[in-house]
């Protein structure tokens, strides 16, 4: 079932999406979008829609089966955007029978908006009182409200800001907005469409129907031996989390430091998983923590301060590093604090981190300097002139204080890990439909692809095909409403995908192959290039910034070599 | 021609090294070049709890590895999660193929 | 003497004093197992405050409890954890208190929320035994479906009035649906009616730990496949088979 | 054909002439579990586990003379 929700008129209206068959996740909100939106649109625009979709996994209880897409014209990139999210609304959509809610127009009068669906239907409530709040505000406001067991999405000021960072915070199971829907601004489209949160309230719901429920559950097994065995999913992320890489990325020469200055970083132990798991458990916060319903690798965390409060949570290795060792932080106290900060005025951390890393190149402040760093955040939530052009992303920052390594493509900042000195994530970061983006090509289906790892990091030899086929693999992969870290399983266990595949078909009654489900990674992939090459954005976008290529990354002193005319190969399929 | 390594263990490992009362960096002499499964025994740490080896950097798995005096060194177990599998080149070995 | 020191003296052919009792029947390796071993109880109320208790003294390494429920005046007559000086306390908590104080060597994680849909993946992952110690239907059938999806064996409890059934479900067997057959929709059993005194809870609470111990020390033969159900109004002890 | 059908717990109040729940019952030839259900006068949302000869069986099975039929109510508390 569709939900359309008219924001000019306040109109709302359901069909069966008859278009839109056999789709889910991402490659349902990348179809919705590139049907349905002109290229040309401004992101911020009447034209541009924002979408919100279930995987097509979503609702049925699957192992981490947890996840949905957002999507809409991104105003960070200019491209198509899909944004994927963990916590608790994509399984309830699911269980509500929703594949899509497609919000369109812009709304007559500046107010906030409410979007609450449950088995009733889709309400539009309107809701002044919300505006200007950051959110946990909103949150702990709609819970009053709507009670503690509804899901919510929401924007804070930095969305009701229409900055082109603003991301959208989304409750965890114990309703803590700690998960978000980060990258490429789509904070923004909901605050230009004056959408303060959308809710999702499955009381009174059954569970999904399945066309051969024993199938289902024998795929669904499947997955969750391979999950429960694998040492990345049943030890290293419970444990620690995702933060445990800053050690290993440091160490490879691959950790981004001082705004892509160096690829080691000195103070890496002390913001790294090891740490912050001790720091758990002396403070009594929690690592092995589930963001979303099924999730049985549990790689979240709830971080406490030294009083023993709760600070934030979901702390991941993204936001530890943009905000750590990129800015030459080594304190995980200050990281945490800046953290929270960002998931309450609600702007992505990758952009954030990159965006002060710039600034700090650019002389705004010191490397190194926490305290200096939290209080420029605050001036995002503030909204003051600096705010808003750091809130405008590391672009933007870059070229408003003449800095020359400003480590974005496509408008978008650069992750985790060092182009030169990890290749392979190099060539997806310069191709990848989104703007630089680690996601778009994870460690999956090494096997199935035999793309394992005969590729040397530091050399550009086999990386153009190891990125394509880790693209086409992830895209289907966002398809199903599973959440990526599968992807270790799959990678070493093959009846994960068997499982996955079991799963997929067992749900709707379908025969495919895995090669049928590739294919549909496949067209995601061309759906976003059309409609990516209609906002004239093309293989000549498809690069890395010029310094990548000029200036040797210590400790290893590598350039990022792989030539552009191979670049453009990667989408030869 | 002897000499010290400089020796880092992440994750678990950092546990152990905790436990037996070593740094983290640990300074520790070697002899000469030394393999991999000659160094995971002289610190008396099981193979299989060692994924790969960073030698100044650079991944190894403990079978191939050779330590000289001087390197900077670090022990990764399984567990350890993110694209670096593929990406840093610890998965070498397909389903069914030979080292 | 923390739990790594007893498992190496164990493994040395060494019993610590505190569990000399036990290996008559477990032995000295099934000793060790159960102190490597992680188990979850969903509920500590009537039987699952009998189990934690048991558990605890026989000694399993790592204990999770669940429970989002606090103590009220009318559990007093049958729940081993409620005294007249914790009404109001949330039983999980509760719970862990009593293990601390029974066996340090016990990690004990307390859940203090209710089992659902949504959490029941979470908190069951990695866990070896799951014990169903809950007073309701319908969450029964959620765990079932949960132990069953990520392959843990159950060992189900449920009473009322004098009359109690336990039951094993290894991976691959027949699983609750099995005996809630026909319950779709129905939370609640005859208990509502005839209420749960004092003894039968603590009663299927034993017969509940000790297939816990048979499954993790594979001595003796859990009740797999099979339903024990006792009346003991009439003092009838009957098993059936499941198929 | 004749049948052995023992009530379990609360079931047995619909048999108060036999204290043990043990209740010897003439049954037609071919009934199913169901139908003595009816002829015992017990309501089959009352039952929630049947069991023919000791084992697992559904409201559908038709029964075979000398079998012994447990009727159980659900059982949920804890």
């Amino acid at each position: 079932m569709f939900y359309r929700v008219n924001m000019a008129t306040l109109a709302v209206s359901k069909d069966d999406g008859a278009q839109y068959q056999g789709l889910g996740g991402r490659a349902l909100s990348s179809r919705i979008v590139s049907a349905e939106v002109d290229p040309q649109a401004h992101p911020l625009g009447a034209s541009n829609k924002l979408v919100f979709v279930t995987g097509l996994l979503s609702g049925t209880g699957a192992p981490n089966a947890g996840r949905m897409s957002l999507g809409a014209k991104s105003p960070l990139t200019g491209t198509i955007k899909e944004s994927n999210v963990g916590g608790a609304m994509g399984n309830k959509l699911g269980r509500l029978g929703i594949r899509g809610i497609i919000v369109e127009d812009l709304p007559a009068k500046d107010t906030a908006y409410v979007l609450k669906v449950s088995a009733a239907g889709l309400v539009v409530e309107e809701m002044p009182e919300l505006k200007g709040l950051d959110i946990y505000d909103t949150v702990a406001k709609l819970q009053q409200k709507y009670g503690e067991k509804v899901a919510i999405g929401c924007i804070g000021t930095a969305g009701e800001n229409k900055m082109a960072s603003a991301c959208v915070g989304f409750t965890d199971m114990e309703g803590a907005p700690t998960r978000q829907a980060g990258r490429g601004g789509l904070g923004a489209v909901m605050g230009s469409k004056s959408v303060k949160a959308i809710i999702a309230d499955d009381a009174g719901t059954q569970m999904v129907p399945f066309a051969d429920e024993a199938a289902f559950r024998a795929g669904t097994k499947k997955l969750a031996n391979a999950l429960l065995t694998h040492p990345v999913t049943s030890q290293g992320l419970p444990t620690y989390g995702t933060d445990v890489l800053v050690n290993i990325l440091s160490e490879a020469g691959g950790l981004p430091t001082r705004n892509f200055s160096s690829g080691r970083f000195e103070g890496a132990n002390n913001i790294g998983g090891e740490t912050l798991n001790a720091t758990a458990k002396e403070r009594g916060g929690k690592t092995g923590h589930a963001c979303s319903p099924g999730c049985i690798i549990r790689c979240s965390n709830i971080y406490k301060d030294k009083k023993g409060e709760v600070l934030t949570g979901g702390l991941e290795y993204e936001s530890c590093w943009s905000l750590g060792a990129d800015i030459g932080v080594d304190n995980l106290d200050d990281i945490a604090v800046m953290n929270r900060l960002c998931d309450d005025i609600g702007v992505d951390t990758i952009e954030m981190g990159v965006t002060l890393g710039v600034a700090m190149e650019g002389g705004v402040a010191s490397f190194g300097d926490g305290k200096a760093a939290i209080e420029l955040i605050k001036e995002v939530g503030k909204a003051t002139p600096l705010g808003r052009i750091l809130g405008g992303g590391a672009e933007l920052t870059g070229k408003t204080y003449g800095v020359r390594r400003v480590p974005t493509v496509k408008g978008q900042a650069i992750p985790a890990y060092d182009p030169r000195a990890v290749k392979g994530v190099g060539v997806t970061y310069a191709t990848t439909t989104m703007g630089a983006d680690h996601t778009a090509g994870y460690s999956v289906t090494a096997n199935i692809l035999s793309v394992g790892g005969k590729v040397d990091p530091l050399k550009p030899e086999g990386q153009v095909d190891l990125s394509r086929n880790l693209q086409i693999a992830t895209a289907f992969l966002d398809s199903t409403g599973l959440c990526l870290f599968v992807a270790f399983a799959v990678l070493d266990i093959p009846e994960a995908l068997d499982g996955i595949v079991e799963m997929c078909n067992a749900r709707f009654g379908w025969n495919k192959t895995a090669g049928d489900y590739l294919e549909m990674g496949k067209q995601v992939l061309r759906d976003e290039r059309a409609f990516n090459a209609g906002a004239g954005i093309g293989a000549g976008d498809d690069d890395l910034p010029e310094f990548f290529r000029k200036e040797p990354l210590p400790p290893h002193n590598t350039v990022f070599d792989i030539p552009k005319k191979d670049l453009d190969t990667v989408f030869n399929f | 021609m002897s000499g010290t390594i400089e020796l880092r263990a992440f994750m678990g490992l950092a546990d152990t090294f905790r436990e037996r009362g070593w740094g983290n960096p640990r300074q520790l002499s070697l002899d000469g070049p030394t393999s991999g499964c000659e160094l995971l025994a002289k610190l008396d740490i099981p193979v299989e709890q060692v994924e790969g080896i960073f030698i100044n950097g650079k991944v190894s798995l403990p079978p191939v590895a050779v330590v000289n005096p001087g390197d900077r060194v670090a022990l990764a177990p399984p567990g350890i999660p993110g694209p670096y599998r593929v990406l840093l080149g610890f998965k070498r070995k397909l389903p069914g193929e030979g080292e | 003497m923390g739990r790594a020191e007893t498992l190496a003296l164990l493994a040395a052919g060494h019993v610590p004093e505190r569990y000399r009792r036990n290996i008559g029947t477990i032995g000295a390796a099934g000793q060790a197992r159960l102190l490597e071993a992680k188990v979850a109880v969903i509920g500590a109320g009537g039987l699952g405050g009998t189990i934690v208790e048991l558990l605890a003294r026989q000694g399993i390494g790592y204990l999770k409890v669940i429970d989002g429920d606090t103590f009220a005046a009318h559990n007093l007559n049958r729940q081993i954890l409620a005294t007249e000086h914790n009404l109001g306390m949330n039983k999980a908590a509760a719970a862990a208190a009593r293990v601390t104080a029974i066996n340090a060597e016990v990690t004990v994680d307390a859940v203090p929320a209710m089992l659902c849909a949504d959490n029941a993946a979470g908190l069951l992952a990695g866990i070896d035994v799951v014990v169903d110690a809950l007073d309701n239907i319908e969450t029964r059938l959620i765990l079932g479906r949960t132990a069953s999806n990520l392959g843990i064996p159950l060992v189900h409890g449920a009473i009322a009035g004098f009359t109690g059934q336990i039951a094993t479900i290894l991976p691959g067997d027949p699983g609750l649906d099995r005996i809630y057959k026909l319950c779709a929709g129905q939370a609640k059993g005859i208990e509502t009616a005839l209420g749960n005194p004092a003894a039968t809870p603590a009663l299927a609470a034993s017969l509940q730990v000790q297939e816990v111990v048979k499954i993790l020390t594979g001595v003796g033969r859990p009740l797999s496949r099979q339903l024990l159900y006792f009346d003991t109004e009439l003092n009838l002890f009957e098993i059936f088979t499941l198929g | 054909m004749r049948l052995e059908v023992r009530l379990y717990a609360t079931l047995r109040q619909a048999a108060p002439a036999s204290p043990d729940g043990v209740v010897p019952l003439d049954i037609p030839d071919g009934a199913t579990v169901a139908e003595v259900l009816g002829l015992v006068k017990i309501d089959p949302a009352d039952v929630r586990m049947i069991m023919v000869n000791g084992v697992a069986a559904e409201l559908g099975r038709t029964l075979m003379d000398g079998d012994r039929l447990g009727l159980f109510p659900p059982l949920g508390g804890g």
